[in-house]
């Protein structure tokens, strides 16, 4: 095993699908002769043929609603939006059809499809290339949104993701495609949807977290010798409640660390859970470190993107409680 | 068109009598249903209505010309197209009646049905968002190098759309074997098709390099002749093509609705134009069938439909605990959670 | 004053709206000849022309961004989505378009653009006529998210969403727009957005919901005698956070109740909120009662809707805590 | 369109020597300021870019023929367009250095203007979005019976947007004065045109009813002779118009972009078909410039820019603070709050 990156990770897992699986069919734009403008697909075209690794025409809603299609008859569609910023035009295919066809058809129809989509700040993107918008997607029940903090859960990830037989949101963190490397099996394996990391073991506080936060918080924590219970959620819907539960409970103070706006953030479902399930074990307030609730300025991105300082902050705020 | 012009052109002749009479036992059949159906909503038994009349000639042509194998995404308004291809009455009662026998287990509205052993795939209720799925479905078709050919029926409002579009647009890129088809009936809801848009449906087409056709969508004929040329050419290989089909929708958009308000009816049930009734008179013209014969028709569908309604009313309810179902493959924590808090709360 | 409705008193409020300023434009599918299908638009189409009663295509996209471009420039339109499940076409121009276009040109541009749309359950729709989708938009910095739950509020809500200069998501909840009546002042007035309304003093627990869901809440209360706080917020983004602090410290235990799906609705945000600021103050979990994470099934309706047997246990639980 | 051809109908007689040179100017100024600001970003100090190259005629074309009234929603490759409508270089400069001087605070990538003075609206990132708010603008224009249009333009890619479809229908359904430039360079980043769509772009206006024409956007005659005739017919308020122009992206699609990928280079910088290299010996055989006038051009050019760009630079950048700002006319505690929590955590 050497070491590897995420895109680097994902490339050949994907490779690794489509020899293994004639169904899975990579589309999106620029996945094909450009491999993609992260180059997650690189290479896929020459080895699989345009009938199976499609450039499509500048369409999101086209590009999820026909993969939809495919998937309800027979194929395995992986999708590719190009930033996570554009995918709203497709927003209605994602809340009123692919979320719902299993549901509505009384279950004889299902939606085997994963939306790949890298999210979030670290490139200079300004408005549209920065967001994070996962918690419009873990609102939407009937969906299964998934983000991987490493090369290694990539694989794992996307493999659980492709094995599902229902549509998957694969929010995969920009920022960390190429600065984590990890080894990463050569073999396909899976890592349970539904189930978090536990990244370090501490009795003080608890930090939940996921995707691209995951390396600050780690760095916050080891710089800092923060004896701290660290949670990578992996999966975002459906959340691991006996993960989130268990150490709040064992540490009583209680941090969620996200990159997207505070209001209706991940953290706030994270907050909800633990007020109504653990409030007795609570030693001081559950304290919220997120983006603003302001568009994603192209000037003061870093200042947008919680830094270990603000995290350091929270932790001294809860552990000073 | 002109039936004398249909006869002379020796059209009607390529249909056998038993054809036309089976097309007409449809259509009168898909009438009696619904009439039956927006009474049964007056009384409170179902609970809405997208009524098909007006519409049903159109639906049949596209019913006798489509294959077994071919997957129709249609829309809600398509009654005598889900009859022409054979689905029983009694799955059209169940879903209408949301009971235990429904195959969508009682979660949709009226008239958005799904029966996937007929490939008649699913209907939702926003308008055009089927039309990306049916372009996904041919992809399909064609790369796993099955049998048949993708229909698909909307109105004229959902040309508006974004994924008419999309849709379109990919089927034209990919070069799929899809047969668009547009039941222009004049309305979306109280908006007349010439504020819908400026341009004649069958050209937007010309946006995507696909060739598109005018039908009149309330003669069974002109229906028939005008699809058999498109699917010819889908069936060909030679990629999709979109045709509209002129047609008129007799009753409001909905039991909820009041056309009254923005309308007067151009055409009502069993009036001359009605595209029924002017089947009807063609037959009676040719002598393929006499009057007696026709109030028979008319008298076996609502003996049919009377005796099936009576027959689905005795069919349970759903059961409420399954409505947390079906949202994944098997629920989460959460649907298995706020399932037993729904039941603990009985 | 008579009493009226809220399609009536909504009715009355835009007339007199287009009467006084000749910069509001009505647009939407069947606002016009048809006066919607609520009949809120009714008689304005005759009243103004067709000029200002705008009867669209089928395209929530084209009728959200034409309103947006006319707001840009001058005028004060008041667009209707005919269900508030419709309104997804559209939500790339909400969330990448509207709510950022005053950020994005440094304040030189502005979006007055108010959007009505009746959404929640109760008028036997199924899964498309009877979504809550408020959390999408309270999760999008930018806009400002408003739900009346009587005639009254409907006026002066309406009035003060007009006189905003930024785009107003503005939620009607269709089961109450002829269930309940009210007086309601014949001249134009206004109520300040973001400021709820306190709809009962108590001080044994505190009820915190909004919209479809006040009047079932209201009678919960009053059919048992229950010694409640009960809060009414109307602004859900910005919320009032003081109206939820006070009276949270002041009785130590919350409910919130709404008709959206529990994860990640408006509920987990006042959670999040109280557990950051008066977590030392409360004396049980905070419940939150909520529509479930399914699509709105079509048979299933009243058992989706949060019932008063649902918010009585609720409160039973937090007060015998 | 061949010069001769065009010198023999007459064509160029229009112009007067004064124009050409004029846009010539703009023409070089703006392939000056495009191989500067990719200099810039390689150095670091401007963050990204979207080369303009290779669509300075048509670009300058639209400038030339639009009016101080007239909106423009622009999109984010029209660098020529805003030269010569009078952006001064200063302003391009502040934007795309984000310096406080910038009169978007910083906030958008490079690219991303917004120039209220000269009635250039907004340009974001998401492509087509624009589409549908220059239709509301034209609505807004004509309700109020104000003076001017509206002109839009985009990429090939965005015309299979759903904001394309959407803006197309609606602009005819009103009858709105909006002039559609399709600034087709034969690339949506690695997409070839022929894979965006099967479909001619200037045929798509027929699906809306809406008259389209081509032009050779490479080429500033054809530019404004076609462009004249679609202005005539939007300013005489018959509606919408479509110019699909041809033109050609000489760079890469951006400063992130490497397009030996996906496509060999079929115009380069200078070379005999680069558009100014075109209207160069274009001018230069009809005796307009002589080929040290050229030189002078150039020269004079690259001083203004660098003059320009040294002087913007020593601007400071924005001030942090006011990220905070504009979310809403006035910050919402939750702004308020963030921005304290900001400051305390420094
Ligand atoms: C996206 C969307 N917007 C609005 C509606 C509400 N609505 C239901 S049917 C309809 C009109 C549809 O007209 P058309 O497509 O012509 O079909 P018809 O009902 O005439 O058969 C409208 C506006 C909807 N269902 N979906
Ligand atoms: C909705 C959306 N999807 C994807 C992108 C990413 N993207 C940026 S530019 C571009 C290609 C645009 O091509 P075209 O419209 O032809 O304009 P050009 O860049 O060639 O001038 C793409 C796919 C985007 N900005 N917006
Ligand atoms: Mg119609
Ligand atoms: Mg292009």
């Amino acid at each position: 095993m050497t070491q590897i990156n995420m895109v680097q990770s994902l490339n050949k897992s994907l490779d690794q699908l489509m020899a293994e699986d004639e169904r899975v069919i990579v589309l999106g734009e620029d996945v094909g002769r450009d491999g993609g403008v992260f180059r997650v697909t690189d290479t896929l075209l020459n080895k699989y043929g345009e009938e199976r690794v499609i450039d499509t025409p500048l369409s999101e809603l086209g590009i999820i609603g026909m993969a939809a299609g495919m998937a309800m008859h027979g194929l395995k569609p992986i999708a590719e939006i190009q930033f996570q910023d554009f995918i709203y035009p497709a927003f209605d295919q994602i809340v009123n059809n692919i979320s719902k066809i299993r549901y509505r058809t009384g279950g004889r129809y299902s939606i085997p499809l994963v939306i790949r989509t890298p999210y979030g700040g670290g490139v200079r993107g300004g408005l549209y290339h920065s967001q994070s918008g996962e918690s419009y997607f873990v609102h939407t029940a009937g969906l299964t949104v998934i983000t991987p903090s490493n090369p290694y859960d990539a694989k794992g990830l996307l493999v659980s993701a492709y094995k599902r037989n229902d549509p998957v949101i694969f929010l995969e963190p920009k920022r960390l495609y190429r600065s984590v490397k990890a080894e990463v099996p050569d073999g396909l394996f899976e890592i349970e949807i539904g189930k978090a990391a536990k990244l370090k073991e501490g009795d003080e506080v608890s930090i939940i977290t996921y995707g691209s936060m995951v390396p600050t918080v780690m760095n916050t924590v080891e710089k800092n010798g923060i004896n701290a219970d660290v949670i990578d959620l992996r999966t975002l819907l459906p959340m691991d409640i006996d993960a989130i539960i268990k150490t709040a409970k064992k540490t009583g103070r209680v941090i969620t660390v996200h990159e997207a706006p505070r209001t209706l953030g991940v953290g706030a479902e994270i907050s909800a859970l633990i007020a109504e399930r653990a409030l007795d074990s609570l030693l001081a307030p559950i304290v919220r470190v997120a983006g603003y609730d302001i568009p994603f300025s192209y000037s003061h991105e870093d200042l947008n993107i919680p830094s270990e300082k603000r995290i350091m902050s929270a932790i001294n705020r809860v552990l000073e409680y | 068109m002109d039936y004398a012009e249909a006869l002379n052109m020796g059209i009607v002749g390529n249909l056998s009598n038993e054809q036309t009479i089976s097309a007409y036992k449809t259509a009168v059949l898909a009438r009696t249903l619904d009439i039956k159906i927006i009474n049964a909503q007056r009384q409170g038994i179902i609970g809405f209505h997208v009524p098909n009349q007006g519409q049903e000639m159109i639906q049949i042509a596209i019913g006798m010309l489509s294959e077994k194998d071919d997957f129709i995404f249609n829309y809600y308004r398509d009654l005598a197209l889900l009859l022409q291809r054979g689905v029983p009455l009694s799955l059209i009662f169940d879903q209408m009646l949301s009971n235990s026998n429904d195959l969508q287990k009682g979660r949709q509205m009226p008239d958005h049905f799904s029966f996937k052993e007929f490939n008649f795939t699913t209907v939702q209720s926003p308008v055009g968002a089927h039309l990306p799925l049916a372009v996904g479905a041919a992809y399909s078709i064609k790369y796993t190098k099955k049998k048949g050919i993708v229909i698909a029926t909307f109105g004229d409002g959902a040309t508006s759309t974004s994924d008419f579009h999309a849709a379109l647009n990919l089927a034209s890129v990919y070069n799929l074997s899809v047969l668009f088809v547009c039941e222009n009936n004049g309305w979306a809801i109280s908006l007349p098709s010439s504020k819908q848009t400026k341009a004649e449906i069958y050209k937007k087409g010309a946006a995507y390099n696909i060739p598109g056709k005018r039908v009149d969508g309330n003669d069974l004929i002109s229906s028939l002749l005008g699809l058999q040329e498109a699917l010819n050419y889908v069936r060909d290989g030679k990629g999709p093509y979109l045709v509209e089909a002129t047609t008129y929708r007799i009753g409001p958009h909905s039991t909820s609705d009041d056309p009254k308000k923005y309308r007067s009816d151009e055409i009502t049930d069993g009036s001359e134009n009605d595209p029924i009734r002017r089947l009807e008179n063609l037959m009676l013209k040719m002598g393929v069938v006499d009057p007696s014969f026709i109030q028979s028709v008319k008298a076996q569908a609502k003996e049919e439909i009377d005796k099936t309604m009576d027959e689905r009313m005795t069919i349970p309810p759903v059961d409420p605990s399954t409505m947390f179902d079906d949202v994944y493959e098997s629920p989460s924590w959460i649907q298995e959670e706020e399932r037993r808090e729904m039941n603990d709360s009985d």
